[in-house]
C-alpha cells in the first residue's frame, strides 16, 4: 500500500481537544509523525498582564480545567517569592492537600481515559464511577468540582473542619484501596497488557534530552520530580517515593500514575495527621515590589514552570506559563513513530496531553474563513453573544 | 551542589563575560551572558553537568530588548539564563543542537516576539497559524497585539 | 399463494421484520447488559427503536469523491445477504423454512458477504480512516473466518450431514454436540464477535482509532441499514451457533413429536430465543471484560489460539466417529 | 497465567455489578443531590450593608460587575452616595472572590445551582439601590483581602 497521509484532529474521537496530528503511514505503520498546535489560543499570557494579581489567579486557573490547582499553586508560589511573603503553615498545608487531591483525581480521570482509548468501556467506567469520590471530596472542601479558587496570595481561601477531615480520610481509605486494585488489574490483564507492553517506547535518557517531564519522564527510570527536586510548600517533611519504572512504554506511565494516586493518599493522611492550628490567610499586598520570580511545580503532568515579573504595580509586566504537556511533545511524536496506528491514540494518550494548557496563547482567528485576521475584542462579544 | 557553588563554577570560567550572576535562594541562580554568547554558553552548560533539563524558554519584552531567558535544571540547581537581545539586531543563535528540548520553546519565542532563531532547524511556526500576517508579534508591546481602542476587559 | 409463501418468509417470518424486531430487542438486552457490567443504568427498551428511527428521518449524504453506486449498493447487499441467510437456519422444530444437503456451506458463505460489503463500501467511500477500517476488515476476515469455518466443520463431521436442519435434528433427542466438539463451539463463539465486529475484535471500526472505519461516511438511512446488518447478523450467528451445537430448538424432555404443530413451533421458538440470548449475554460479557486487539494480535492470535485447536477437535470427531460407526 | 487472572477478576467484578449492585447513576430530575455547603450557586446580593466601595468590581476577573455610583446631596445640605450594582451574570465565573473581597457581606453566593435561562436578558441583573451615608468608603485598598 502506498504511503498515507493520516490525520487526526482538529475533531477526533480520540483527542478531547482539537489539535492537528498529522501521520504518514506505511499500511498499518506509522513512519512520521507531526503536531500542529494553536487550536484553542485564548491570550491567557497576555491578558496576565492587563489584569491585576487578584485577577490572574483566576485568569491561570482556567489555563487547565484538570490541574487548575496546581496553576494557581505555581502562580501564588512564583508571586510570593516575589513579594517575599511567608503563608501561615495551615494554608501550606491545606494548598499540599488541595494538590494532592488534584493529582488522585488526574490520575484517575487519566486511568479511565486510557480505557477508552484502547476499547476498554468497563475500566473506564469504573475508574470514573470511583472518581466521584474524590470529586465529592473536593467539592465538599472547596465549593465547586473543578476551578477550586482555593489557593488565594497569601493563603487559603477555606479552613479545613473536623468533620471534613473524618469524611477525608474514609474517601482516601476508599480510593488508596481502588487504585490498588486498579495496579492489580493493570498488570494481569491480558487484553490490557496486549495493548500497552512494549507500546510507545522510549528510553529515559532519550526523554532527558527531549526534556519530557512528569510520569512520562518517571515512566522511562528517570526519577525526577519537583516535589523532591525543588521541595516547595511542606513536601520535603512528607515521606513519599518517587515512583519510576523501567519499563519505558505505556504500562510504565500507566504504572507510575496508578502508584502515584497511592502515594497521594499517604501524603494525604500525613498532612492530615501533622496539620498545626492557626490562621489560614496573611495580608498580601496590592501593589507586588519590582522583581521576578520562577516557580516550579509537579502538576500531575509533570513539571509545571511559571515565569512572573512585576513593575511595582498591581498588574505583573510578563506572566510566562510553560505547561507540561509542550514539554512532553517532542519525545510524544518520537513515541508514536513506528508504532502502528492502533496505537497512536493510547501512546498520546499516555503522555496525558492537555492542549488547552499547551496552546494557552494569543491568538484568536476564524479558522474557518481561511483568510486569517485578529478579533478585536467587540467583535468577538458580538460573536459570542449573537443569541 | 549549591547554587553559590555553580555561580563560582561559571564566574570562575566566564567570569568577565557575564552581565550578571546572582542566586537569588539556595537552588535558583540567576547569570546574564550576551545575546552573541548563548550558544557557547549552553555548550559549557551541558558539558558541565549533564543531563542538564530545559524547562523552558521565556521571552520578555523590555522596551528596548528582549530577554531571553533560559530556564535550567543543572545538578539540583536552577540555572536562569538570560540573554538580552537587542530590538535592532532581532536575532540570537539556537540552542536547539545543544539541547534538543528547545525546539518547540525557540518555535514559540519566534512566533510570539519576532526573534529570529538563526539555525532552526524547524524554523515553522508554532501557534500561529501559518498566513498570520508577518511582522505582527502578539506578546511585543510596542507595534503589535492589542490595540489601545481595544477594550480591556470589557 | 405458492408465490405468496416465500415472500412471506422473506419479509415477515422468519425474514426481515421478525428478525430486525427480534434482533433490536437483542440489541437492548445487549445494551441493557453492559450498563449493568458497568455499573450503569442503560437504555429503555424503546432505546434501539429510537435510535433506528432517528437515523431514518436524517439527512443522506454521498460523499463527492465516492463511488456513488457502489456506495448505495453494499449496505444493501449486505443486509439482503444475512437476510437470506435465516431461511435456512430452523428456528422451531423440525426443519428450517428451507432445507437442503449442503445448506450451511450457502449459510457460512452469505454470512461473509456483509464483511466483503463493508470492506466495498468503505473503500469506495474515498476517506482515509475508511481505507484504513477497509483493509482492516479484510484481514480481519482471514483471522475469523477459517477458524469460524472450521468450528463448523465439527458438527457436520460429527452428525454425518452438511444440512443445517439434520445436524439439528440430530440432536433433538440425543447429546448436544457441545458435547462432542466443545473446543470448536468457544472457538465458533469467539469467531462470531470477530464476525459481529465486537470488542476484542472491533479493531475495524475502532472509534478512538478510525472512527467507526468503513462505516465513516455513512449517514441517515444508509447508516441504519447498516446496523440492520449488524443487528440481525447477532441474531443469524448465534441461531447457526444454537443450531449446530446447543441443539437449536430442541430441549430435552419437551416432547416436540406429541405436541400440536403450532404449539411445538412456539415453543421451540421461545427456546431458540433464549439460546441467542445466552450467546448475547456471552458476546456483552466479553465486550465488558476485555479491551480492543491490534489487528495484527487479532489475526495472530486467532491462527494460532482458534485455527489450531478446532483442527485438532475435527481430528478427534473423526477418530471417535471411526472407533464408534465402523 | 497470571494475565487469564486479570480477566477473571475482571468477570468476577461485572458478575458483582450485574447482580449485587445498584446503578451509580444518579437519575437527576427525579433523584436529586444536593450541594455541599460551600457550593457557589446563584449570586445574591445584599444592598443594605453596601458600603459602594468598588473591591469586588476591582476584583471580578470576569469583569461582570459594575457599580455605579451617585452623588447627591440632600435638602438638609449633607451629602449621601447612593447607587447600585449590575451584574451581568452570563459571564459570571463563580469564582467567589466578589463575596470574598466584600468586608460587608453584602455578596454571597447560595446553593441554588439550576441558572440555565430562555435570553440572555435574563442574566443581566440589576440591583435595588444600595445607599450610603459616610461618604468614604472604610477599605484598605492596598491589601489583598
Amino acid at each position: 500500500m502506498a504511503k498515507l497521509s493520516f490525520p487526526v484532529g482538529p475533531q477526533h474521537p480520540a483527542l478531547k481537544e482539537p489539535e492537528n496530528l498529522r501521520f504518514s503511514v506505511d499500511g498499518e505503520l506509522v513512519v512520521d509523525a507531526d503536531i500542529r498546535i494553536g487550536y484553542v489560543h485564548r491570550s491567557i499570557e497576555r491578558s496576565c498582564s492587563e489584569r491585576n494579581y487578584v485577577q490572574d489567579l483566576y485568569l491561570c486557573e482556567r489555563v487547565c480545567g484538570i490541574c487548575s490547582n496546581a496553576h494557581t499553586q505555581a502562580f501564588c508560589q512564583a508571586v510570593e517569592k516575589i513579594a517575599g511573603v511567608e503563608i501561615p503553615e495551615r494554608a501550606q498545608y491545606i494548598r499540599m492537600m488541595m494538590h494532592e487531591f488534584e493529582r488522585i483525581h488526574s490520575h484517575m480521570l487519566w486511568l479511565g481515559v486510557a480505557g477508552h482509548e484502547i476499547g476498554f468501556e468497563t475500566l473506564f467506567m469504573y475508574v470514573w464511577r470511583d472518581r466521584e469520590v474524590i470529586q465529592d471530596i473536593l467539592e465538599m472542601v472547596s465549593g465547586n468540582r473543578g476551578h477550586y479558587a482555593m489557593t488565594m496570595l497569601g493563603g487559603v481561601r477555606y479552613d479545613i473542619t473536623p468533620e471534613m477531615v473524618t469524611k477525608i480520610r474514609e474517601g482516601i481509605a476508599f480510593l488508596r484501596q481502588r487504585a490498588e486494585h486498579y495496579a492489580d488489574i493493570a498488570t494481569t490483564e491480558a487484553t490490557f497488557l496486549k495493548r500497552t507492553v512494549d507500546v510507545g517506547p522510549i528510553s529515559g535518557a532519550r526523554c532527558q534530552t527531549l526534556g519530557a517531564v512528569g510520569p512520562v519522564l518517571r515512566g522511562s527510570g528517570v526519577g525526577y520530580d519537583v516535589r523532591r527536586a525543588f521541595p516547595y510548600l511542606k513536601y520535603d517533611e512528607v515521606e513519599f517515593e518517587v515512583r519510576t519504572s523501567e519499563l519505558c512504554d505505556v504500562l510504565g506511565r500507566t504504572l507510575v500514575r496508578v502508584l502515584e494516586v497511592i502515594d497521594a493518599c499517604d501524603i494525604i493522611t500525613q498532612v492530615l495527621d501533622m496539620m498545626p492550628e492557626g490562621d489560614i490567610t496573611t495580608r498580601f499586598p496590592r501593589k507586588v515590589p519590582e522583581g521576578e520570580a520562577t516557580a516550579r511545580v509537579e502538576a500531575q503532568r509533570g513539571e509545571l514552570i511559571y515565569y512572573v515579573r512585576s513593575n511595582g504595580t498591581d498588574v505583573p509586566e510578563r506572566v510566562k506559563i510553560r505547561t507540561p504537556t509542550l514539554a512532553n511533545l517532542p519525545a510524544s511524536l518520537e513515541m508514536v513513530t513506528g508504532g502502528y496506528i492502533a496505537d497512536i491514540p493510547i501512546t498520546f494518550a499516555s503522555i496525558d496531553p492537555c492542549f488547552s494548557c499547551t496552546d494557552r496563547m494569543v491568538v484568536l482567528d476564524d479558522v474557518n474563513s481561511g483568510d486569517s485576521r485578529t478579533m478585536t475584542w467587540p467583535e468577538l462579544v458580538k460573536l459570542g453573544r449573537r443569541s | 551542589m549549591t547554587a553559590s557553588e555553580l555561580i563560582e563554577q561559571i564566574q570562575a570560567q566566564y567570569g568577565g563575560e557575564l552581565t550578571e550572576a546572582n542566586a537569588s535562594s539556595e537552588v535558583e541562580v540567576w547569570v546574564g551572558v550576551p545575546a552573541v554568547d548563548v550558544q557557547k554558553m549552553a555548550q559549557y552548560i551541558v558539558d558541565s553537568w549533564a543531563p542538564v533539563h530545559l524547562s523552558t524558554i521565556t521571552g520578555n519584552d523590555r522596551g528596548a530588548h528582549i530577554d531571553i531567558i533560559y530556564h535550567f535544571v543543572a545538578d539540583g540547581v536552577s540555572l536562569n539564563l538570560r540573554a538580552a537581545v537587542d530590538k535592532a539586531v532581532d536575532a540570537i543563535d539556537t540552542i536547539t543542537p545543544i539541547v534538543p528540548a528547545a525546539i518547540m520553546y525557540e518555535r514559540e519565542i519566534t512566533d510570539m516576539f519576532g526573534v529570529t532563531i538563526s539555525g532552526h532547524p524547524d524554523p515553522r511556526r508554532l501557534v500561529l497559524p501559518e498566513d498570520w500576517p508577518e511582522g505582527d508579534y502578539p506578546l511585543r508591546r510596542d507595534d503589535s497585539g492589542a490595540e489601545e481602542g481595544e477594550e480591556k476587559n470589557g | 399463494m405458492q408465490v405468496l409463501t416465500p415472500l412471506f418468509h422473506m419479509l415477515i417470518f422468519p425474514g426481515f421484520l421478525f428478525l430486525v424486531a427480534f434482533g433490536l430487542f437483542a440489541s437492548w438486552v445487549d445494551r441493557k447488559l453492559i450498563a449493568k457490567f458497568q455499573n450503569r443504568v442503560g437504555p429503555p427498551v424503546m432505546q434501539p427503536v429510537a435510535d433506528l428511527v432517528k437515523l431514518m428521518a436524517k439527512e443522506d449524504i454521498i460523499p463527492e469523491h465516492a463511488n456513488r453506486v457502489m456506495f448505495a449498493v453494499t449496505p444493501l447487499v449486505a443486509l439482503a445477504g444475512v437476510i437470506a441467510s435465516i431461511i435456512y437456519i430452523p428456528l422451531w422444530a423440525p426443519a428450517a423454512v428451507n432445507a437442503f444437503e449442503g445448506d450451511l456451506i450457502v449459510v457460512i458463505y452469505l454470512l461473509t458477504l456483509p464483511a466483503f460489503a463493508l470492506f466495498l463500501g468503505g473503500w469506495y467511500s474515498a476517506n482515509p480512516f475508511a481505507t484504513i477500517g477497509a483493509t482492516r476488515v479484510l484481514t480481519q476476515l482471514f483471522g475469523y473466518e477459517v477458524p469460524f469455518f472450521l468450528a463448523c466443520l465439527g458438527p457436520a463431521v460429527a452428525a454425518g450431514s452438511w444440512s443445517i436442519s439434520e445436524i439439528t435434528h440430530a440432536q433433538a433427542d440425543g447429546l448436544w454436540l457441545v458435547t462432542a466438539a466443545p473446543v470448536s463451539f468457544i472457538v465458533a463463539m469467539i469467531a462470531l464477535i470477530g464476525k459481529l465486529e465486537r470488542v476484542p475484535f472491533d479493531t475495524p471500526q475502532a472509534k478512538t482509532e478510525v472512527i467507526t472505519g468503513p462505516e465513516i461516511e455513512y449517514t441517515g438511512r444508509r447508516l441504519a441499514v447498516w446496523k440492520l446488518t449488524f443487528l440481525t447478523e447477532t441474531i443469524v450467528g448465534s441461531a447457526l451457533i444454537a443450531a449446530l451445537f446447543l441443539g437449536g430448538p430442541h430441549f430435552w424432555g419437551i416432547p416436540f413429536a406429541s405436541m400440536a404443530p403450532w404449539l411445538a413451533g412456539v415453543v421451540g421458538m421461545i427456546v431458540l430465543g433464549v439460546k441467542i440470548l445466552l450467546i448475547v449475554f456471552f458476546l456483552s460479557l466479553a465486550q465488558a471484560a476485555l479491551a480492543r486487539l491490534r489487528i495484527e494480535q487479532m489475526v495472530q492470535w486467532c491462527l494460532l489460539w482458534l485455527g489450531i485447536p478446532t483442527l485438532i477437535n475435527i481430528g478427534v470427531i473423526v477418530l471417535m466417529m471411526r472407533q464408534v460407526g465402523v | 497465567m497470571a494475565r487469564n487472572l486479570g480477566i477473571a477478576a475482571m468477570a468476577m467484578e461485572l458478575m458483582e455489578s450485574l447482580l449485587l449492585r445498584k446503578p451509580a447513576t444518579v437519575m437527576y430530575p427525579i433523584e436529586r443531590l444536593s450541594p455541599p455547603e460551600r457550593f457557589r450557586g446563584r449570586l445574591r446580593y445584599d444592598p443594605s450593608e453596601c458600603s459602594l466601595c468598588g473591591l469586588c468590581q476591582r476584583d471580578c476577573p470576569a469583569d461582570v460587575i459594575k457599580v455605579v455610583r451617585k452623588r447627591v446631596e440632600k435638602e438638609d445640605g449633607t451629602k449621601e452616595m447612593t447607587g447600585h450594582l449590575e451584574f451581568e451574570m452570563d459571564r459570571c465565573v463563580f469564582c467567589g472572590q466578589c463575596a470574598y473581597s466584600c468586608n460587608k457581606g453584602s455578596i454571597t453566593f447560595t446553593r441554588e445551582f439550576e441558572l440555565a435561562q430562555g435570553s440572555r436578558d435574563l442574566f443581566m441583573m440589576k440591583s435595588e439601590s444600595a445607599n450610603v451615608d459616610d461618604e468614604e468608603c472604610d477599605v484598605d485598598t492596598d491589601v489583598v483581602p
